[in-house]
């Protein structure tokens, strides 16, 4: 164990600096490379999760500097499962992304790639208030390199707003971790939250302003409205798989905010139930916003990004009871959505390289494929819209089971379920358009064929022309592997359903550790043998 | 003595910052701007070196140094950028 | 056979099509049909044990903490619906081998008729409310892809998504609940809630879980006001029609009315919503389904009708009620699917189904004929086949139900709604069969082959069977699922013949009647055409494309891709959040007083808020905006300096300089003047946001600035170990490269990464598209002569090995005084870049060596096996260690790991510095500007002699 | 002693204020830009000159140890004066000046700044210069 | 020995800056500027190709000190007409000066001079680097000035530069 | 002093914010320039303020911590700084690749991102 912990985060940093320091040429080498890193990252981090599976929470002094003085990394059950999806996600999107041939639309994608796990991995393990800063910028600084991979107009402006929100975001960020140094005089996580716990009573209003901006923080980080507007764009822009891999970015938000109010700022601290209480009312109108969004969506980029808003909705639903159930709801749902999300995008990747990158909703001739594609498709809206089988019924069935309790419930329940049709009705229309509609197209040309007449124009010529910044099937160097990548995210969805109970007792262990923070403190401020006086 | 001197310093170098404020907002051309911006940084050194003198120490003198670097590189930049638009070419 | 395999049994069927693809029709039906034939049998199997009253259970956990398992159920209610799926499931394989084309993919066909077929055995044998759920949304989405099969028919399409929206409706209200019921219940186990009776009923939450269970049921049984959905499924091809609309989907309800009967049944509530529905929609059906012409639509619509009249009977709320209504479930599954089929048969070999066309194929298809008009009098209720006697029984309930006070009432509509199923069952024999043989059929009909014959007879001759010996055919069936149903044990009475009593008269009074309706159809149908009506679907249709429509206009109008919109919305939301936060919370007293202001702090404070002013008001001069940033980093550097900052008022100004050449770099292309295009409301609206945000954001500087630290702050372990443990004076930097090293490496690497994202954007701006915008480009400046002034090269040529000097003295003096690797490494970069400017790109990159990737690697690399080298001393990354050293004749002098990690920092800074300005400069040079060094083969200047 | 120092340090401080000042104000009251261009340049660096000589004095006689560091500075400052003056009047002069109104360059060639042939500096021309000679 | 010292002058202000940036006299830190004369200069060997050599020190330093002089006298003057002179009254005036000076360093030092002392600016070259064009914030006689700076800088420069 | 500061720091966000708010990207990016200058002050301030006190050590250690400001949010703002220079530097190229690409220098999303004629099911 000792210096395992911090392999998450030096492996990738490691093999993206030799890729931009040797084999910036090479994009073989890079594949090769950057493939293996990713397979060793995922098995580090099974490795660690199993560890922490024991419940035992390890610590990592850097710089053997004792807590709180120096930075300290943080190894529990939560973030050991958080590592292992984003490191099989970044696996599988990865070969996705190799399969595709994205990976070749402009330069040093796997470098980013490299980095953005990094960002991720140090996020997940950090015990450190202002470190999680710094780990939010890394990740940050190579989603913006991943988003405009591959250039065009539409990508480039998108990200330009991507980039500028997420610089308010890292302002707000910087004030909320000023406001909390100046009131606790701590940045470390643990030693904070014994700070909280004893602030004298005259000092809440400065603890508080602070915990509701980093609540904010996060909260933009997550989507959660009315701080979402950059999401739409910034995802239905992005390259396919970055897009994809996107899905675990919103989840480091939810995860910051799980993190941060089971452990430092509890309910019975002074900050109450402020958090909660703000959070409840925007992830219902999050959840709201992001279906009507799928209902009314003119293109499945956006659909898919409105989906992905719609789920941090019912996920901070559920985050914002603070209870273990609804944590580990939550933690059920976070998998879940993460997959679902990131399958999503790869099957509308997978649509707009065979019509020409042009996913709106509307007539074209039928794609390469479309029997598989639309299969996939279909698992993966049903998944999203919460229908059985897949895991979101579950999922949904959970955040339902641990919202009872709550005064709203009648109100939550509503909104769930009445945004479930929404969902429901918006992605039948999708697929329906997709998928069904280019057959009477086929039809009618097909009658005309056979009656010898010239076939009619298609409603809309296909814009078939390749652009630079436009992914085309010819790109693909393998649509096999974009398949059994997609594929693999599905069967993720189906054993997540399937073996929903050991999935749910995990999260149980998992939530039952957040709601008992005293060893974690203990394990990070007390046990120091070996560190520096 | 010396106190006097700094005071009457400080107050010569400020009123020459507030001249040097009004040249960069109200001026014909951007070169008057660039100009000002240049003295600014000039008179922010000499206040620098003011300001150490009277707190007897020169830790400051390190950002004295770069602000003079700093100032002529800017300076040369507007200017550059002014002569042909692309200042690295 | 366990009651899960049953279950799993046509799911297994469903794999088999999608394997054996490419292996054909015959394959595909008989693999589908050997799976439900052995889950038929398996079913059967169980038979002996239900009778006997044994409820056979078998379960499997799934998600226990939350109740939800996998549990599976087999009792006479769901033996009775097991069969009907079962069974009429194996006729419609059988059917559909002799329907479907050789065109269509009949893969997928099976495939979706065998996951709903599952589906369908999934919810009659769940044990379980929860686990019952998958299986009712899995029936909403397989008869999805089933309706929709061609899909290159637009009412295809429709009729599949309006299906699964409709129920996929009712079933989230379903999820809702039984969710409710579970949780009265303590368990969504469904032999618990069976138990739950008074305490479900006396709930306060009775009524709304009731509520949503109906809403469930009733928009998947299609009862009044969701009925609608049903005709527009019948888009589906026959053999999908005959099975959901006959013995299946729609019966789904109706099975999970029955199934919750015990708890939910038997209150007023009850009562009046189930069984005026039902009624409701008995009449309604029938009266539409009289006045249709489309053989399908007449079925769907009679369906609609005939489930109303199931609904109805278990809204009774009596044991003689769930008697018929079980009784009718069976006779409606038989003469249902055979007219389904029969109508299919017409299609098929008529090509039309409309009625307008049809007539006379009595004679042409004597034997679907016979079928047909068997089936068609059951449904009217004729004597003596099956349909006549649950109908019987149907009457006699109604006349005996008083309705609000209203004794005759429920008896009145009940018969006005059995004589237009007699009537729209006569139109349909008469409109297809009767009449004269028409010679303008589109196709050539005659009667087709055994294969599609043989499912609509078996079910015609089950027909006449069950009529002529009900108690033998049926009785055990109908007693089992009747006494699953009410918990009694009773012996129901089947019979032919109950003697002349008031519902056999009524009965002959309906034949009657609807035989003149049919006769006098025309004139009826011209009133029908002529009465106002709403359309179902076509509200649906508008209900959908409204609320479409109004999601679209939200969606396009919150996120219409302003930046402004957002931001705004942000910042307004931060600043009201934490506003709230603060005035929610407690503020103790001011404890620090306050600093004096020297007339140096004023004279910075006038500088930088008239900057700041000017600013906003000057912004729009792009190079003034430029200017005045600078003038404001100046002013908030020399800040630093009087606050005690030296470390950060260096970084701050190096910083700002490169920020400035890297936005002049962008300028050069950028239009130099930013236009007033918002109008004046706006801009006091963003003026406000701003003023909010300015006076929040200072107030709680000023708020913090004024109150100590509640507890000691962690920094005074750095003061006091800075040189004790960390070998240097300055404590900021000791914090950067030690106590915080592992938030530098990651702030390193930040950079390095923004120079790599700059990098490879350049390069895609320098490929396809934008590129050849470039090489075109004008730009909008007049450009001066004398790219590389001789002064400027010169003086800078001196400059560069004394800035190298003093970077490399920041560097080395960064651990004990103000400096270090990150303002080091900007100095040097600043002063390549005076080569770069001064000489030009060309001459400067030609005498660059290390590639700036290289040095971002190294440096990242460098700092991170700096870190690593401490695991060789057991102790963990970034450990530092330092030691004091010295050589003869020299002052003793430090050498520290820090020092190797600050070198990282230092390449890593001068790499990613140099490689960002150096990638902007490059899309500058491909707008076709000359470099200095191709250009050598340009003559220099003629100096003219005489100038000597 | 003291009072020799202390009475330099001052003078210094007080010239170097004022030349700091005359600077910035003849930034403000001259005419136009050429003319504007000679205050700065001048007095501002003779006033930051004084005031760094004042420091170097101070620290010398006043402070712990010998300190000549501002000297780096005042050099500096001397050495990039005319480099920033030149830079900003070639603005100027590609602005507001046309051939016409300057005078010939009495070479037979034109003035750089309004020139479009190749730098002088580029294309090696600082070897041709060296190979003419002096 | 120049390929080890490129720029021996510049060698030596390395060691003088180093010193000076110390600002405290020590061998060790001698040595290190010393090491740093040595590497620095080879460092930026390409970035100054063709080194002009001083001929003689000692006359660079009276430059230098006449220089010094001139500035302090030129600020007095500029001080007066900034202040006093109104701007009605100044006679502000373009100067072309010949020069017989070649090398870069030279034209550089000269025109650098000419920028630090009495009311002229240098502000631009002739293309063929022959001319140097000075603006003057007040020069009732501009032949005058011209043949002041030819005599009392330019000759001396000419001595200076190799 | 702390009242000035406090109304630099305000006067600094609320003009990056007014620009931030703009609709083209350079004053945009400008806006977040001031807004971080803003925030650079207030992390230095949440140290609360000291004059002439900078963090370097004196004479090695015997500290006395009121002869210091705390050193811990200077730490802070530098990597601030620093990583806030690498984002300005990725928003200001990509600001001008989507000029170069997209033919203005508006911040909004274009209508072409939302809508394209055409009907939907
Ligand atoms: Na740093
Ligand atoms: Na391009």
């Amino acid at each position: 164990m000792n210096h395992f912990i911090i392999a998450p985060v030096l492996l990738p940093a490691i093999i993206g600096g030799l890729i931009i320091l040797w084999m910036r040429h090479d994009l073989l080498l890079q594949r090769v490379f950057s493939t293996v890193g990713s397979v060793l990252l995922l098995g580090a981090a099974l490795y660690l999760a199993f560890h922490a599976s024991t419940g035992e929470v390890f610590v990592y002094r850097l710089g053997n500097w004792p807590a709180p003085f120096g930075i300290v990394l943080m190894l529990d059950r939560l973030a050991g499962m958080m590592l292992v999806l984003t490191a099989f996600l970044g696996l599988v999107v990865q070969l996705y992304a190799i399969g595709s041939g994205w990976d070749r639309k402009g330069w040093h994608f796997h470098a980013l790639w490299q980095f953005q796990m990094m960002g991720v991995m140090g996020a997940f393990l950090t015990g450190d208030a202002f470190n999680l800063f710094v780990f939010f910028e890394v990740l940050l600084i190579a989603s913006y390199g991943l988003m405009i991979h591959g250039g065009g107009p539409l990508r480039l402006r998108a990200g330009v707003q991507y980039v500028v929100i997420n610089l308010i975001g890292s302002t707000l960020f910087l004030a909320a971790l000023g406001t909390l140094y100046a009131v606790t005089g701590t940045l470390n996580m643990a030693d904070m939250a014994i700070k909280v716990a004893a602030l004298p009573l005259s000092d809440t209003a400065v603890l508080r302003t602070g915990a509701v901006l980093l609540m904010l923080v996060f909260a933009i980080k997550a989507a959660l409205v009315p701080l979402h507007f950059w999401l739409p764009s910034t995802y239905a822009n992005a390259p396919g798989p970055v897009a994809a891999l996107f899905a675990i970015m919103s989840k480091v938000g939810v995860y910051s905010i799980i993190r941060f109010y089971t452990l430092v700022f509890p309910g019975d601290s002074a900050v109450e139930t402020l958090v909660s209480d703000m959070l409840l009312p925007a992830a219902l109108i999050t959840l709201i916003v992001g279906q009507v969004g799928v209902l009314g969506g003119r293109h499945l980029g956006r659909v898919a990004a409105m989906s992905a808003i719609a789920s941090i909705g019912t996920l901070v639903i559920a985050v914002s009871m603070f209870t273990p159930e609804s944590i580990s709801a939550a933690l059920y749902y976070t998998i879940h959505s993460t997959l679902t999300g990131a399958a999503l995008f790869l099957i509308a990747d997978m649509i707009a390289a065979r019509r020409g990158g042009d996913l709106w909703l509307t007539l074209r001739p039928k794609i390469q494929n479309s029997g598989l594609i639309a299969a996939m498709f279909f698992a993966a809206a049903i998944a999203a819209a919460g229908l059985p089988p897949m895991s979101g019924f579950i999922g949904k069935l959970l955040v339902l089971d641990a919202t009872r309790l709550d005064p709203w419930w009648v109100g939550i329940w509503a909104t769930i379920l009445i945004t479930s049709l929404f969902a429901i009705v918006g992605f039948g229309r999708a697929g329906s358009t997709l998928f069904w509609l280019p057959f009477q197209l086929q039809r009618i040309e097909q009658q005309a064929a056979a009656e010898g007449r010239p076939a009619p124009q298609s409603p809309i010529p296909p814009k078939l022309e390749p652009d630079e910044h436009i992914q085309d099937i010819g790109d693909a160097v393998s649509p096999t592997l974009t398949f059994a990548a997609t594929g693999t995210l599905l069967a993720g969805l189906v054993a997540l359903t399937v073996f929903a109970g050991p999935a749910l007792r995990m999260t149980d262990s998992i939530a039952d550790q957040l709601f008992s923070p005293h060893p974690y403190v203990e394990s990070v401020l007390v046990n120091q043998e070996g560190a520096r006086p | 003595m010396i106190a006097y001197a700094l005071t009457f310093a400080f107050a010569c170098f400020g009123i020459a910052l507030l001249f040097n404020l009004y040249r960069v907002v109200i001026a014909p051309g951007v070169p008057d701007r660039i100009l000002a911006l240049d003295t600014m940084t000039i008179n922010m050194i000499a206040m620098l070196t003011l300001f150490g003198l009277r707190e007897g120490t020169e830790m400051y003198f390190e950002a004295s140094l770069l602000f003079a670097m700093v100032g002529f590189v800017s300076t040369v930049a507007y200017a550059k950028f002014i002569l042909r638009g692309d200042i690295i070419e | 056979m366990s009651p899960a395999l049953i279950a799993a049994l046509p799911f297994l069927g469903a794999l088999l099509p999608g394997l054996l693809i490419r292996s054909g029709r015959n394959v595909a039906a008989i693999s589908c049909g050997t799976m439900t034939l052995l889950a038929l049998i398996g079913l059967c199997l169980h038979i002996p044990a239900v009778m006997d009253g044994q409820v056979i259970t078998s379960s499997f956990t799934w998600l226990p903490r939350i109740g939800l398992d996998a549990s599976f159920r087999i009792d006479g209610l769901s033996l009775l619906f097991g069969i009907l799926i079962l069974g009429i499931g194996l006729l419609i394989i059988l059917y559909a081998r002799y329907y479907l084309s050789k065109g269509d993919p009949v893969g997928q066909f099976y495939t979706y008729l065998m996951l709903f077929q599952g589906a369908m055995m999934g919810i009659v044998l769940s044990d379980n409310v929860l686990f019952l759920l998958v299986f009712w949304e899995l029936t909403s989405l397989s008869s999805f892809l089933l309706i929709g099969y061609w899909k290159h028919l637009p009412e295809g399409r429709q009729g599949a998504r309006m299906a699964l929206t409709v129920t996929g409706m009712g079933g989230l209200a379903m999820i809702a609940g039984m969710m409710i019921l579970g949780n009265i219940a303590g368990s969504y186990n469904i032999g618990d809630i069976l138990q739950a009776k008074e305490a479900i009923q006396a709930s306060p939450l009775y009524v709304p879980a009731l509520l949503l269970i109906l809403l469930g049921a009733f928009t998947k049984s299609a009862q009044f006001p969701f009925h609608f959905w049903l005709p527009q499924a019948m888009a589906a091809p026959t053999p999908v029609s005959a099975y959901l609309h006959s013995a299946t989907m729609v019966k789904a309800g109706l099975f999970l009315m029955a199934r919750l009967w015990p708890v939910l049944s038997g209150t007023p509530e009850w009562f009046y919503i189930v069984a005026t529905t039902g009624l409701f929609t008995m009449l309604l059906g029938a009266v539409i389904a009289l006045f249709k012409d489309d053989l399908k639509a007449i079925l769907a619509f009679s369906t609609v009708s005939q489930l109303g009249m199931v609904t109805m009977l278990l809204g009774l709320g009596t044991e003689a009620g769930v008697i018929a209504a079980v009784f009718h479930i069976i006779n409606h599954a038989t003469f249902k699917a055979a007219l389904f089929m029969t109508a299919g048969i017409v299609d098929h070999e008529a090509g039309t189904r409309s009625m307008k066309l049809l007539g006379g194929l009595r004679k042409l298809m004597p034997i679907t004929f016979i079928i047909g008009t068997i089936a068609a009098l059951s449904m009217a209720g004729v004597f003596p086949l099956n349909g006549f006697i649950s109908k019987e029984m149907m009457l006699d309930d109604a006349i005996h139900t008083s309705w609000a006070g209203h004794p005759q009432l429920f008896g009145i509509i009940a018969a006005i709604a059995a004589t237009f199923s007699v009537a729209y069952s006569l139109r349909f024999i008469s409109g297809t069969f009767l009449g004269p043989v028409r010679d303008d059929y589109p196709h050539h009909p005659h009667d087709p082959g055994l294969g599609l014959l043989f499912s609509p007879g078996l079910l015609v001759v089950l027909v006449v069977l069950i009529g002529l010996m009900p108690m033998t055919m049926a009785g055990w069936l109908v007693t089992a699922s009747a006494n699953a149903v009410t918990g009694a044990a009773t012996e129901p009475d089947l019979a032919l013949w109950h003697g002349v009593n008031a519902p056999l008269l009524i009965s002959g009074a309906a034949l009657v009647i609807g035989a003149l309706m049919v006769a006098f159809h025309r004139p009826l149908q011209r009133i029908w055409d002529a009465l106002p009506r709403p359309e179902a679907k076509t509200i649906f249709d508008a209900v959908i494309r409204r609320a479409v429509r109004w999601a679209q206009a939200v969606n396009d109008g919150l996120h219409d891709g302003r930046l402004a919109r957002g931001a705004g919305m942000m910042a307004a939301t931060i600043v009201l959040a934490g506003t709230f936060a603060w005035i929610t919370g407690r503020a103790g007293p001011e404890t620090r007083a306050m600093l004096p202001i020297s007339p140096v702090a004023a004279i910075g404070f006038v500088l930088l808020i008239v900057a700041t002013a000017c600013m906003v008001v000057f912004h729009r001069n792009r190079l003034l905006a430029l200017v005045l940033i600078g003038i404001v980093g100046l002013i908030v550097s020399c800040a630093f300096v009087y606050l005690s900052a030296p470390d950060l008022a260096l970084t701050q100004i190096s910083v700002e300089v490169v920020t400035v050449m890297l936005m002049l770099l962008a300028l050069n292309f950028l239009p130099k003047v930013t236009w007033v295009e918002t109008g004046g409301l706006r801009r006091g609206a963003d003026a406000l946001i701003a003023t909010m945000v300015g006076l929040a954001f200072g107030g709680l500087a000023y708020a913090i600035m004024r109150r100590d630290f509640a507890f000691d702050t962690i920094s005074q372990y750095h003061i006091a170990n800075s040189y004790k443990q960390g070998g240097g004076d300055n404590i900021v930097n000791v914090t950067l490269v030690d106590f915080r090293g592992y938030d530098t490496f990651g702030e390193i690497t930040v950079l390095g990464i923004a120079a790599l994202v700059i990098y490879a954007m350049t390069e895609t701006l320098l490929i396809g598209k934008s590129a050849r915008k470039l090489a075109n480009w004008r730009h909008d400046q007049k450009r001066a002569g004398d790219r590389h002034p001789l002064m400027l090269v010169v003086a800078t040529r001196l400059i560069l090995p004394i800035s190298l000097t003093v970077g490399l003295f920041i560097f080395m003096r960064g651990h004990n005084q103000p400096g270090g690797g990150f303002v080091a490494g900007l100095i040097v970069a600043i002063s390549l870049l005076m080569q770069y400017m001064a000489s030009g790109f060309a001459w400067a990159q030609e005498r660059q060596r290390v590639p700036f990737h290289a040095m971002i690697g190294a440096g990242v690399i460098v700092a991170a096996a700096t870190g690593m080298g401490a695991w060789f001393f057991g102790v963990p990354f970034l450990t530092s260690a330092y030691g004091y050293f010295k050589l003869p004749f020299l002052e003793e002098f430090e050498l520290a790991t820090a020092m190797a990690f600050d070198l990282g920092v230092f390449l890593c800074v001068v790499g990613a510095v140099m490689l960002a300005l150096n990638s902007l400069s490059r899309i500058a040079r491909r707008t076709g500007e000359s470099t200095n060094r191709p250009a050598t083969n340009q003559a220099p200047p003629a100096v003219p002699k005489e100038a000597h | 002693m003291d009072l020799f120092f202390e009475i330099l340090v001052s003078a210094l401080l007080v010239i170097g204020g004022f030349f700091g000042l005359v600077g910035s104000y003849g930034l403000v009251k001259l005419p136009d830009p050429m003319t504007r261009l000679h205050g700065p340049t001048k007095s501002a660096t003779l006033g930051v000159g004084g005031v760094l000589l004042a420091s170097m004095i101070y620290f010398a006689w006043f402070g712990a140890a010998p300190s000549l560091h501002e000297l780096l500075i005042t050099l500096f400052i001397l050495l990039t004066a005319p480099v920033t003056g030149l830079m900003i009047a070639k603005a100027n002069i590609h602005l507001q000046w046309t051939r016409d109104e300057l005078p010939p360059t009495g070479t037979g060639t034109n003035w750089a700044t309004l020139s479009d042939r190749p730098s002088l500096m580029d294309d090696g021309a600082d070897l041709r210069l060296v190979d003419e000679g002096d | 020995m120049s390929r080890l010292f490129p720029h021996p002058i510049l060698s030596a202000l390395l060691v003088v800056t180093w010193l000076l940036l110390v600002n405290d006299f020590r061998w060790g830190s001698l040595v290190f500027g010393m090491i740093l004369g040595l590497v620095i200069p080879l460092f930026i060997k390409p970035y100054w190709p063709y080194r002009s050599t001083l001929k003689s020190l000692p006359k660079y330093a009276s430059y230098m000190l006449l220089v010094f002089w001139d500035i302090i006298v030129a600020n007095i003057q500029v001080a007066r007409i900034v202040l006093f002179k109104p701007n009605s009254q100044l006679k502000p005036a373009w100067i072309v000066i010949p020069l017989d000076i070649r090398t870069p360093e030279a034209i550089t030092v000269l025109a650098g001079t000419i920028t630090l002392t009495p009311g002229t600016v240098s502000c631009d070259l002739s293309e063929c680097g022959h001319a140097l064009l000075v603006h003057c914030l007040h020069a009732p006689d501009p032949a005058a000035v011209v043949a002041d700076i030819k005599t009392r800088y330019e000759s001396r420069l000419k001595e200076i530069f190799a | 002093m702390e009242a000035l500061v406090a109304i630099a720091i305000g006067a600094m966000s609320a003009s990056g914010i007014y620009l931030v708010l703009r609709l083209r990207t350079f004053p945009v990016v400008i806006g977040m320039t001031m807004m971080s200058y803003a925030i650079n002050l207030f992390l230095v301030a949440t140290g609360r303020l000291a004059i002439n006190k900078p963090p370097i050590l004196q004479n090695h250690g015997a500290p006395d911590f009121s002869a210091y400001t705390d050193p811990l949010p200077q730490a802070l703002t530098l990597t601030a700084i620093v990583i806030s220079f690498g984002m300005t530097a990725v928003v200001v190229l990509l600001s001008l690749g989507a000029y170069i690409e997209g033919g203005d220098d508006y911040i909004d999303m274009p209508e072409s991102d939302r809508r394209e004629d055409g009907n939907a099911e």
